[in-house]
């Protein structure tokens, strides 16, 4: 009945999750109750669980990358204070087989629970409003690629309640992710986790590489749509070329673990260098989704605020570009030492340090964007001038790590650890909190709290310091990752040192929890009226905020890349038609949320080896989806008279804020 | 901050970083032989010539973002300047050249420090066989035909070609002081030649995550002064109770975590190569005897294969 | 396809129009699909000589039956490009006849297939043997599975066809699984090629 | 929405004939080749692996209706080479990694 799920899954004995559990148990039940008692619940299922309006889906994607990233973080702080505490051969107090669970879990949750839905919902957001859309192209199958992304999510932390997750390190490398070395439920929840968020993103690129090719507004050329926009498209390039890779190899473990298959087996011929390799096709451009949209972010903040032009427009789009390409030719690099020909590794270190190139280049596009100008010190762009010292230096030790003689002894050393951190962290994730306080005013309606704002960076990059300089130097000290206690009393300080960064990094998390409960209370003093609060130069400056579900009353129509800056000069923006048109609009719908209820349950089936649960809820899947494939009641017609009403109410108020 | 402030802060942290490191014993950039040494000479000319651009652009990164402050209304404001055929050509060519110089060393460099390739040494080497075992670290001297766990003892001045292979998961066989480091994968042996220049004694460690007992996978490496020290100590070995049979090596190969150093006087011959071909020999070099009989093509590959193990 | 939505006003800009769209997007799934089919030839590339001491390609392989098989699949094609033509033009009847012939011809390889399968597996050669038949029975299974996938479709798609008629939004299936069959037949051509063909010749 | 927009453009019944006849031809050939063994073995690798290239050209043209005339074909026909781009490049790739591998690891 249960297949292999007995009450031994259950980690009654283990204090930290069962502590854990009874944390997250209260506060859903807290917001059960809130939400009954507010009687929200037709609220929440009308106007967001079944949303297909990519406004709120974006605004639902950075819940659940906030929430992970919360999740993930814990998971840091263990580790750090474990490393900490475990130094001169002592134990610490994370037992290996709890240890090497979090720091799976933890490169997990950042990489495909935090970053991605974080990168995901800010493009949902923005890109349809920068080309002027009403939509994406596919609203429902947007709606389908949350709810699997929030599936994936779920299977991660439903493993801390029920059985446990991988010990095999984020990559998953057999043969100690096969049945012979890791039995447990563990890889499976990995496997299924990861397959079924892969398959959401995989929809998610299709879907926004269609909206930017096919749904652009009048006369906005290729070449004239926001950077923002073009970093995202080659992202979503990315996504779509490497992902099914990740399917693969993904689906070739599972049939190694449940059909005994030899894909990457010890015995019978399978060979693990393969999952390694594709692991890799996939896992390089997936550092290069990551960071490309933080690239774009950084170009429209830095463009914004300095009140110019964003230099070298069109060196920005091909740069992206090539890092796109190359970004496929260079994933040996992170296996030189697996012993491949000389002539193998000397390649990959050389594509790989030629992507240094239009790196370079963008950086000093940046530079060359704020000479000349006049640069507002507001958050976003802390957090853009943060980045570029910190990515600087992160890019220059991993062009160190791309040269094979150096990698030889730096390779899996906390070395790389700390240059990923400082890739990922000043990168992607700098670019994605200045994104969030950019776009913040256009999702939400207000502004946020600047003076929290720049405490929240202040501890941010301090702490990415204080925690992760300390690991370079012991990287060069010779000291590997994954490691739980060590016995050298040269590594103590560093270790006592980056601990201390990780909670000065958590005090930048917390000034930001305030942040956003200060701006919340401040809301109405901090509103955006005007739907323009930075001077923008783009078209989602140009309505509304937050947008009208429709976006844009009327198409507008492009003639410069600086859409919006253009009709301010010419003086055509704020202007209401003649007379507005009826608008086309897709419905909401919940087969999205149940398809991914269903699939979460199905994966957990296959977990558990629970067939009958597993055909079931595949089945229903199944059903459920060509069901919503038979609906003709599927969009309706906004008409003109609501569309003047909510139209006339802005005007009204942009033109006396302006006056004012 | 002022710029001045800036650029003293930078250097000052530059400084006591190089300070620090180089003050530091025991990791990659103290080496103790010419493999070793060699990668810190690479990482730090590397690190120099990126250090070229790097500085440059936090340094730039700064005074920009300070000079054009908004509250500086006497620096220049021209919003719609955005293109610059030289400025363009300049941020393109200065990667481009330093790439070109990086590049052309590491192509070099690869292929000098190639794992595989013996290093250029009068020295016989001394032949080392390694195998990775749940969790711990077992040489075997094929020469001298003794075996260890946990414990690697080589003469200095002598170049030393490893031979290596996993019983279970991967690993990675690495002594940060000597040099390169490699996977240790089953039914593949990888191979790896280092050399000490000094006497001494060196942490050894599994760089590559195994399992629960990941953590405890070390092991001394010790350089003897002389070729006679070393044959004191392959004699002391020698003298060990146990000798390192099929069924004993079964028994080491049984999970453990741990492990204390264990010598053995003697080593069951071509063992190796048994645990080598225990899976290699599913790579297809077994002819199939079903009704269509062996084919000349994966006959050939058996032949390949097996001359292979035996060299 | 679920995606007819329309979230244009056709009244205000015709040449973003949900019918190509709808191609379009699924023409990019489809490449995607490519890719993924691309890594498990990568694999089976690098596994094929792993016989483990059980058969090799060219001691299981029977050339003239896939041939038969390769034809049922060519037949396929053209069966269903006449069904593609009978949707464009309106021609519910036509459609629905055509329709039903490829579904047989479909059936048909996917019965060949799976009775080689079970006759390999009933002698001792399934995919637990070696790493060669691990690769060979999952890189012909996905493409079997992709082909039974279609089947699946086929039967929805004749049932909307017959029920519903040839609206633009049926019609734009038609094409998307018009797109998905020949699709299969050009990862067949890379399928008979590499796997039995270039196996044989070893 | 109109019954004439491109995408369902009619190709009539001429393409699907001639792609027909275009793919037997060149799915016998190779077949023959293998199952006669007439030619070494280089040889006849090489020729069914250039047979495979027409044929799926020709599946693409005449079947998946790729072009570079319309609008529509473009996309389609720039979608598909990039991808195929990125499959060279995997494939390929992956497959030097690996027998490059082998061959040190092996030998």
């Amino acid at each position: 009945m249960f297949g292999k799920l007995t009450l031994e899954a259950f980690p009654f004995h283990v204090p930290i999750v069962m502590g854990t559990l009874s944390v997250v148990a209260i506060l859903g039940l807290a917001l059960v109750i809130a939400l009954t008692k507010y009687q929200k619940w037709g609220y929440l299922w009308r106007e967001w669980i079944t949303s297909v309006d990519h406004k709120r889906l974006g605004v639902m994607y950075i819940i659940l990358a906030m929430v992970m990233l919360l999740r993930g973080f814990a998971d840091a702080i263990m580790m750090r204070t474990q490393l900490a505490a475990a130094t001169n051969g002592a134990a610490g107090y994370l037992p290996p087989e709890h240890y090497d669970q979090i720091f799976t879990a933890h490169g997990v949750i950042m990489i495909i629970f935090m970053a991605m839905p974080f990168m995901i919902g800010l493009m949902n957001i923005v890109v349809p409003l920068q080309i002027g859309a009403r939509d994406v192209a596919f609203p429902f199958l947007n709606n389908l690629s949350f709810w699997l992304a929030v599936s994936g999510a779920l299977l991660v932390n439903i493993s801390l309640a029920v059985g446990e997750f991988a010990k095999t390190g984020w990559v998953a490398y057999p043969p100690l992710s096969e049945l012979t070395f890791s039995p447990d439920s563990g890889v499976d929840y990995y496997i299924w986790a990861l397959q079924i968020s892969g398959i959401g993103t995989t929809l998610t690129g299709v879907n926004f590489l269609v909206t930017v090719l096919k749904m652009r507004t009048r006369g906005m050329k290729l070449m004239q749509m926001p950077i923002f926009t073009w970093t995202c498209t080659w992202a979503n390039i990315l996504i779509v070329a490497s992902f099914p890779i990740l399917t693969g190899a993904l689906a070739m473990l599972t049939l190694d673990r449940y059909l005994d298959f030899h894909f990457f087996t010890n015995d019978l011929g399978g060979n693990a260098m393969m999952y390694i390799n594709l692991f890799w096709a996939w896992g390089h451009p997936e550092v290069y989704i990551l960071v490309l949209p933080a690239f774009g972010i950084f170009s429209e903040i830095i463009s914004t605020f300095s009140g110019k032009r964003l230099f070298g427009y069109t060196s920005m789009v091909f740069a992206s570009g090539a890092i796109s390409v190359l970004g496929f030719i260079v994933w040996l690099h992170h296996f030189f030492t697996m012993g491949s020909s000389a002539d193998v590794n000397a390649f990959f270190g050389v594509t790989t340090m030629i992507i240094a190139v239009p790196t370079g280049v963008k950086l000093f596009n940046w530079l060359f964007t704020m000479y000349k100008g006049r640069v507002q010190f507001k958050p976003p762009v802390l957090w853009t001038l943060g980045f570029m010292v910190t990515f600087t230096i992160g890019g220059m030790t991993g062009v160190l790590l791309s040269v094979p003689g150096a990698d030889y002894v730096l390779h899996n050393s906390l070395f790389l650890i700390a240059h990923f951190h400082n890739t990922i962290i000043g990168g992607a994730v700098f670019g994605y909190l200045a994104g969030f306080s950019y776009w913040f005013p256009k999702a939400m309606g207000y502004k946020l709290d600047e003076k929290w704002g720049k405490r929240a960076f202040w501890f941010w990059q301090i702490g990415f310091y204080v925690a992760f300089m300390p690991l370079y130097v012991l990287g060069f000290l010779g000291m590997n990752r994954r490691v739980n206690h060590t016995d050298n009393p040269d590594w103590n300080m560093w270790l006592y040192i980056a601990c201390a960064g990780a909670f000065i990094i958590a005090l930048g998390v917390l000034s930001q929890l305030i942040q956003l409960y200060v701006s919340y209370r401040d809301r109405e003093k901090n509103r955006d009226v005007t739907g323009d609060p930075w001077n923008g130069h783009t078209l989602e400056w140009s309505t509304m905020s937050p947008p009208q579900f429709y976006n844009f009353a009327q198409e507008p129509v492009v003639k410069d890349i600086d859409a919006f800056t253009d009709m301010k000069e010419n003086g055509t923006a704020y202007q209401r038609p003649e007379k507005y048109a009826p608008i086309h609009m897709p419905r909401n719908t919940g087969a999205g949320f149940i398809m991914g209820m269903l699939l979460t349950a199905c994966g957990f089936g296959m977990v558990w080896h629970i067939w009958w649960l597993v055909i079931v809820t595949f089945l229903a899947t199944i059903v459920t989806y060509i069901k919503r494939c038979y609906d003709n009641d599927i969009d309706y017609y906004v008409q003109p008279d609501e569309i003047e009403k909510i139209e006339n109410e802005h005007i009204a108020a942009v033109q006396s804020t302006l006056k004012a | 901050m002022t710029d001045k402030k800036v650029s003293r802060v930078f250097a000052g942290l530059l400084f006591s970083a190089v300070a620090l490191l180089s003050g530091c014993s025991g990791g990659v950039l103290d080496p103790k032989g010419q493999v070793g040494v060699d990668e810190k000479n690479l990482i730090l000319i590397a690190t120099g010539l990126m250090l070229l651009v790097v500085i440059p652009v936090i340094i730039l990164t700064l005074v920009f973002a300070w000079k054009y402050r908004a509250s500086n209304e006497d620096a220049v404001y021209e919003p719609k300047w955005a293109h610059s055929k030289k400025i363009e050509l300049v941020v393109w060519l200065i990667p481009i050249a330093i790439i070109i110089i990086l590049g052309s060393v590491t192509w070099v460099t690869t292929h000098h420090l190639d794992p595989y390739k013996p290093l250029d040494h009068d020295s016989k080497p001394l032949e080392v066989e390694v195998v990775s075992l749940n969790w711990k670290w077992l040489f075997i001297y094929p020469e001298q035909n003794i075996a260890t766990v946990n414990e690697l003892v080589i003469p200095a001045h002598r170049q030393v070609a490893f031979k290596l292979t996993s019983e279970s998961v991967m690993n990675s066989f690495f002594i940060p002081q000597l040099g390169s480091q490699i996977y240790t994968m089953a039914a593949m042996t990888t191979k790896l030649h280092l050399i000490a220049d000094h006497a001494g004694t060196y942490k050894g460690i599994s760089a590559n995550y195994s399992g629960a007992g990941f953590s405890e996978m070390k092991f001394n490496t010790i350089a003897t002064e002389t070729e006679a020290d070393f044959d004191q100590w392959v004699n002391k070995v020698k003298a060990a109770p146990e000798a390192l049979s099929g069924p004993v090596y079964e028994q080491l190969a049984e999970p453990s975590e741990g492990n204390p150093v264990t010598y053995y006087n003697s080593v069951k011959a071509g063992l190796f190569d048994d645990i080598v071909m225990k899976y290699m020999q599913h790579h297809g070099h077994t002819p199939f005897t079903g009704q269509s009989g062996m084919d000349s093509m994966s006959a050939m590959h058996q032949k390949e294969h097996m001359t292979g193990a035996e060299e | 396809m679920s995606t007819s939505v329309m979230n244009h006003d056709a009244h205000e800009h015709e040449h973003h129009d949900s019918g190509s769209t709808t191609l379009f997007g699924f023409w990019m799934y489809l490449m995607t699909d490519c890719i993924l089919f691309a890594s498990v030839f990568a694999t089976y590339a690098v596994l094929f000589m792993n016989t483990a001491g059980g058969p090799a390609g060219h001691d299981i392989f029977e050339l003239d039956y896939v041939l038969i098989e390769t034809f049922a699949l060519l037949f396929s094609s053209i069966t269903y490009g006449f069904a593609m033509i009978g949707a464009n033009r309106g021609n519910k009847q036509v459609t629905l006849l055509w329709l039903a012939v490829t579904f047989v011809l479909g059936a048909v390889f996917i019965g060949m297939e799976i009775n080689e399968f079970a006759h390999l597996i009933h002698e001792g050669f399934g995919p637990q043997r070696s790493a060669f038949l691990t690769a060979f029975f999952s890189l012909v299974g996905m493409h079997g599975l992709h082909v039974t996938a279609g089947l699946i479709w086929m039967v929805a798609l004749m049932l909307e066809v017959k029920n519903r008629g040839l609206s633009p939004r049926t019609v734009t299936r038609v094409g998307c699984l018009s797109l998905f069959w020949h699709f299969l037949d050009v990862v067949w051509i890379c399928v008979f090629t590499v796997v039995y063909l270039m196996g044989t010749v070893q | 929405m109109s019954q004439h927009d491109q995408a369902h453009q009619d190709h009539g019944i001429k393409p699907y004939v001639i792609g027909f006849v275009l793919a037997v031809i060149l799915t016998v050939i190779p077949f023959w080749l293998v199952m006669s063994g007439s030619m070494d073995k280089v040889t006849t690798l090489w020729t069914i692996v250039i047979f495979a290239v027409v044929q799926i050209a020709v599946h693409l043209k005449y079947f998946l209706h790729l072009s570079l005339t319309t609008e529509e074909g473009k996309m389609n026909t720039f979608t598909f080479l990039f991808s195929a781009l990125i499959i060279v490049l995997v494939v390929g790739l992956s497959v030097w990694i690996l027998y490059a591998s082998n061959a040190m690891m092996m030998g």
